[in-house]
């Protein structure tokens, strides 16, 4: 097993060198490793917090001189033990894994809700390069969890493009959910493609909106990640593996697998339940 | 034409020697069902047992220099959950349920289940090297082996194949206990117990700190245990470990193995493995002049 | 300034913790001390017996994807002749005689002439995975391993060091046992019984079929090795098992190891090896702020 | 063990293109191999005869087209198979191992005695490229014996240089032994380096002759070689292994090792026997 796969399957110990606070419940930590510069907007790692637990988060930005950023929001034992780490700190990591966002020329759509803004955000600095234009829609419970506004603002207003928000307690942009901007942007305009990255409830619902509109639409689902590189099975959806042949997924994908998007997933003992 | 590549084994038509190894992709019916459209002779579940089990936190499965490390708990829903499962799996490739269970009565339990929901015959994990009163527990004591053979043989018509351990001070031991108690098949074998340190922490990076050794590393060491076990029983033997290329295949092969598992070179070759291993052996036989893959097993042991 | 890699092992006083692994350049005096020389902390002759022994007909040896499987058959020209080797080895580093015998009595005597003839310690090879009557078939059986062990200590007061097999159900069976039996230390491991088939002829490579695993394959299964006795025995252990790099030897003293051996990186890595494994722990030491080698010893059991 | 060591000493099977008799007990056999055709003059590679031994056989000559050559004695069991082989026939083969004759500019004598002449022929082909001016002395039993005869002819008439032979029974050449050539050749001429292949007793009495006259030495030596990789300690001869550190040693590390060149070597268990 000499390849690719088992060179970047590796374990390699990493040390924190900056952690950037995004909001209340986010933080991006940012540190050297060749193998994740590498990486694309789409792809994740797997953090090891040492003596605790090993997680999927996705690539939120890479850098020419090897530095990787990861944007976590703190849901549970290992991001919490995380959130307390400090520069200096070190972490456990292996990747990039998974298959990527393949970036479109002409007009995109990008739809963000809470963390799922990180890996768009990699992306949309992609897409800027190549001079695609961009609407960034983003959506989170507050203002306060709007993360990287400023940062999105600094891409669009580079490539002429436009950013609208949403919040559920309306403390900023349109109030409600980031769906029902999806739904008035797509009434007025076209796009060559559909980015999306949130919570699946949400991402269904672009899902469909898409399909109504027949808009080709790629998006980044979670799963349970144990071995992510496509062994365990315990990430599948449908026939697909999400470490593997995902995270990211096009319209035509999800429709085969659409007895279970947006409906089910599985626990840690791989029973169905509901999404 | 004839198809070079059928084989019966215990009963069961192949159409080929690859199979799935148990634990790889095994707990979706639909994936199951993906590994057979892509070329496997048979697919094998994850081992499911009668309750569902969370398995072990991550890390589960730790990266080596020619293999992995894995222990991951024998998650899985419990064999009722698979009900829902296996109708994705008819009629694609014959499907073994591979179960595991904490005493005798309980895996005759097990196996009377797995073959009420469909399986076409079933393994019995009692190697898994990482899980407590289940597994290699029973696997390396050879009274518990022989009576849980024989009870799960008891309570099923179906064949039964069963997967040996290598952490063994004699797998010729097991091989004999397993076919004397009735066993239809072995598989042979389970992972090797590892584990890996990292350095800079000084932690077992896996949660359960010890697993399973599996891929590459395992080769050599599991053609010994196919090749000591060929001489000793006369029922079948499905090899196991490390297999990645069609030359694995066929030493496993002239080793004694009538049929293969792949499991960890998927991570690296993906799923058309099955369908690369199969052009492999069919064009070595072909070049060989074999008319059938049945020509080649065991034949390492006749030649000087 | 200290020596912040010596160590003491049973008596010995090793100037650092890495040992040349029995069998390998084993045979001549002047090729242990140039060993020596080259940085080892202790040497280790190869096997020898009461009986010259011509070892195995070529081949003996096979490359695999990460290690080596090897059918020497213990060639050795008998502990007697080894008197001749030995003034070459004087003053240059702790001498390890390795010894096998075929009988409890033999092993008595055996290691009184090793004893005679300069040994500084005894290691017991009863873990040799391809010799008939000797090595694993007395480590696979734990009464024999006792006597073995117990015989040896009675005849000899310099230290004793049981090397293991791990072709055994437990190996924490085995290491109690020889700690029961008196044993001064552990050393662990040695090769897994494993084999190669040349598909091209069907043919089993070593003459002997079946050889033993060594490098980088057997790393993980060392580990775990060490890592589990160091939990059961108060004695020494010496970890050996695929060490090839600096960083593979820091995870041997984490695990437990006391000191480590290296065999077939030499193949790889040329004499040099130790030097470099030794400058690469002093480094890790010194950027860790650990004072001695002994302070990392079985940490890995420490961490949460 | 992801290194070149590893590559090398992987098992190929290759099938005997062609073989050439040399004499009535020589033959050269021909196949191809990658690896093999990268060897030098001096290195060695390990010869699986399916179902009986395995033996080492110095590279007596490679090809661009990975061509390579084994120059064998048939003085055994396994090299007895050998001959026996035809064309199609199959060898296992590992290697090239070994260190290599060192090539020297300007003025070379070479020193071959029976199959001791195939490496050296390997290694006049590579000198005569650098021009370097070749005496070379061959001995054999008999005339016949007397292998490579013609090629050495054309390759010495191609650098103007020099080929005198000695056989026992006196039918061609000098009657006596190669030896005897060596004492009158550096009695009347001085040269750059002496190479020599060889029984040990022949060598020992060059070994001794370029002492004399201060003339420096590569010479190949044979021991019982099983791992090839340096690791058995089959093959030792004083701190040396002959399959790693060797088999061509100069005359400076022979002189480390005087108490055993040229009077002892090990038999198959290890015990020192005379040579
Ligand atoms: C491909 C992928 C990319 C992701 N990228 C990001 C990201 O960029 N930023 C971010 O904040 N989060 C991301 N997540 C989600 C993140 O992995 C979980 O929030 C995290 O695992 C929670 O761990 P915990 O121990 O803190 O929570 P826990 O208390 O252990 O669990 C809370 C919830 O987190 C999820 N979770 C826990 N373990 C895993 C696991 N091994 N695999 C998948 N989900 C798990 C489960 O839904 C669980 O119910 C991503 C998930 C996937 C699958
Ligand atoms: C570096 C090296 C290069 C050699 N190059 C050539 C060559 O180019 N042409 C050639 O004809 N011969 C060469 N030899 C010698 C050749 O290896 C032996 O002649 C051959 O091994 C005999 O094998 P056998 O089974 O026919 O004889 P056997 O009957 O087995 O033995 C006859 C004698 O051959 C020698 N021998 C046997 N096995 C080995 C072994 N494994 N290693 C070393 N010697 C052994 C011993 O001296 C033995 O007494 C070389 C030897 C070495 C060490
Ligand atoms: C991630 C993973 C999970 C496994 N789960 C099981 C299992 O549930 N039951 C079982 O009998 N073997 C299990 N195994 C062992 C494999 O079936 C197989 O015996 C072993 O991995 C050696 O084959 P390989 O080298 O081709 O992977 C698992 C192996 C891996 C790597
Ligand atoms: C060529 C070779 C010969 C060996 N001979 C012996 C021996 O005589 N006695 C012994 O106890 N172990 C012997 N071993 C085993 C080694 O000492 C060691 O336990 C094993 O090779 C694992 O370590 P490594 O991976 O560093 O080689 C031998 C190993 C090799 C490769
Ligand atoms: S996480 Fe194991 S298959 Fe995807
Ligand atoms: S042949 Fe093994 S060390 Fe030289």
């Amino acid at each position: 097993m000499s390849t690719i796969t088992q060179k970047i399957n590796f374990l390699r110990i990493v040390e924190i060198e900056k952690i950037v606070r995004e909001s209340p419940t986010v933080k991006t930590f940012f540190f050297a490793d060749e193998l994740s510069a590498q990486g694309k907007p789409g792809q994740f790692i797997m953090v090891w917090i040492p003596g605790y637990d090993e997680v999927p988060m996705s690539i939120s930005s890479t850098c020419s001189d090897d530095l990787v950023s990861i944007t976590v929001a703190n849901v549970g034992e290992a991001t919490r033990i995380m959130h307390k780490q400090e520069a200096g700190g070190i972490l456990g990591i292996r990747g990039p894994f998974g298959n990527s966002f393949s970036p479109v020329k002409g007009k995109a759509l990008l739809v963000g809700g809470g963390t799922g803004i990180a890996p768009l955000v990699f992306l949309a600095a992609e897409l800027a390069k190549l001079k695609t234009k961009l609407t960034f829609l983003l959506g989170a419970k507050t203002k306060e969890e709007l993360i990287f506004l400023s940062y999105i603002k600094a891409i669009i207003s580079r490539t002429k493009g436009k950013i609208n928000a949403a919040t559920e307690d309306g403390s900023f942009g349109h109030k409600g959910v980031v769906t029902e901007l999806v739904e008035t942007t797509l009434a007025k305009e076209k796009f060559d493609k559909i980015y999306a990255c949130g919570r699946e409830p949400m991402l269904y619902k672009i899902f469909e909106l898409s399909n109504m509109h027949k808009i080709s639409l790629q998006m980044s689902l979670e799963r349970i990640i144990r071995c992510a590189i496509g062994l365990c099975g315990s990430c599948t959806i449908g026939k697909y593996r999400v470490c593997a042949d995902g995270p990211v997924f096009t319209s035509n994908q999800l429709q085969e697998v659409v007895n279970e998007f947006g409906k089910l997933k599985r626990d840690f003992n791989g029973t169905k339940i509901s999404v | 034409m004839m198809n070079r590549l059928a084989i019966n084994i215990a009963g069961l038509e192949l159409s080929n020697p690859t199979m799935l190894a148990a634990g790889i992709l095994g707990i979706s019916g639909l994936t199951l069902s993906r590994v057979a459209k892509a070329g496997a002779g048979a697919i094998v579940t994850k081992s499911l047992g009668l309750q569902p089990r969370a398995g072990y936190p991550n890390p589960t499965i730790v990266q080596v220099e020619s293999g992995l490390v894995n222990a991951m708990g024998l998650p899985n829903p419990g064999i009722e959950h698979f009900t829902q499962e296996i109708k994705f799996t008819r009629s694609v490739a014959p499907l073994i349920i591979s179960i595991y269970a904490f005493s005798t009565d309980e895996f005759a339990i097990a196996a009377q289940k797995a073959v009420k929901i469909g399986a076409d015959a079933l393994e019995l994990n009692v190697s898994c090297p990482h899980a407590k009163k289940t597994g290699a527990d029973i696997g390396q004591d050879p009274k518990l082996l022989e009576e849980v053979v024989k009870a799960t043989k008891r309570s099923v018509k179906k064949p039964v194949f069963v997967k040996l351990t290598p952490n063994v001070d004699s797998i010729v031991r097991s091989a004999k206990t397993a076919e004397k108690a009735g066993a239809d098949a072995l598989t042979a074998i389970n992972t090797v117990k590892a584990m890996v340190i990292d350095i800079e922490t000084a932690k077992p990076i896996l949660s359960n700190k010890i697993g399973g050794l599996s891929g590459s590393a395992l080769k050599p060491i599991a053609v010994r245990c196919v090749y000591e076990i060929f001489d000793a029983v006369d029922i079948p033997i499905v090899g196991c470990g490390g297999i990645s290329t069609w030359q694995d295949a066929v030493e496993f092969l002239q080793a004694g193995a009538s049929a293969i598992q792949i499991g960890t070179a998927i991570a690296q070759k993906g799923l058309n493995i099955f369908t690369q291993v199969n052009e492999g052996i069919e064009a070595f036989l072909e070049k060989k002049g074999f008319h059938s893959v049945k020509e080649i097993i065991g034949l390492s042991h006749k030649s000087k």
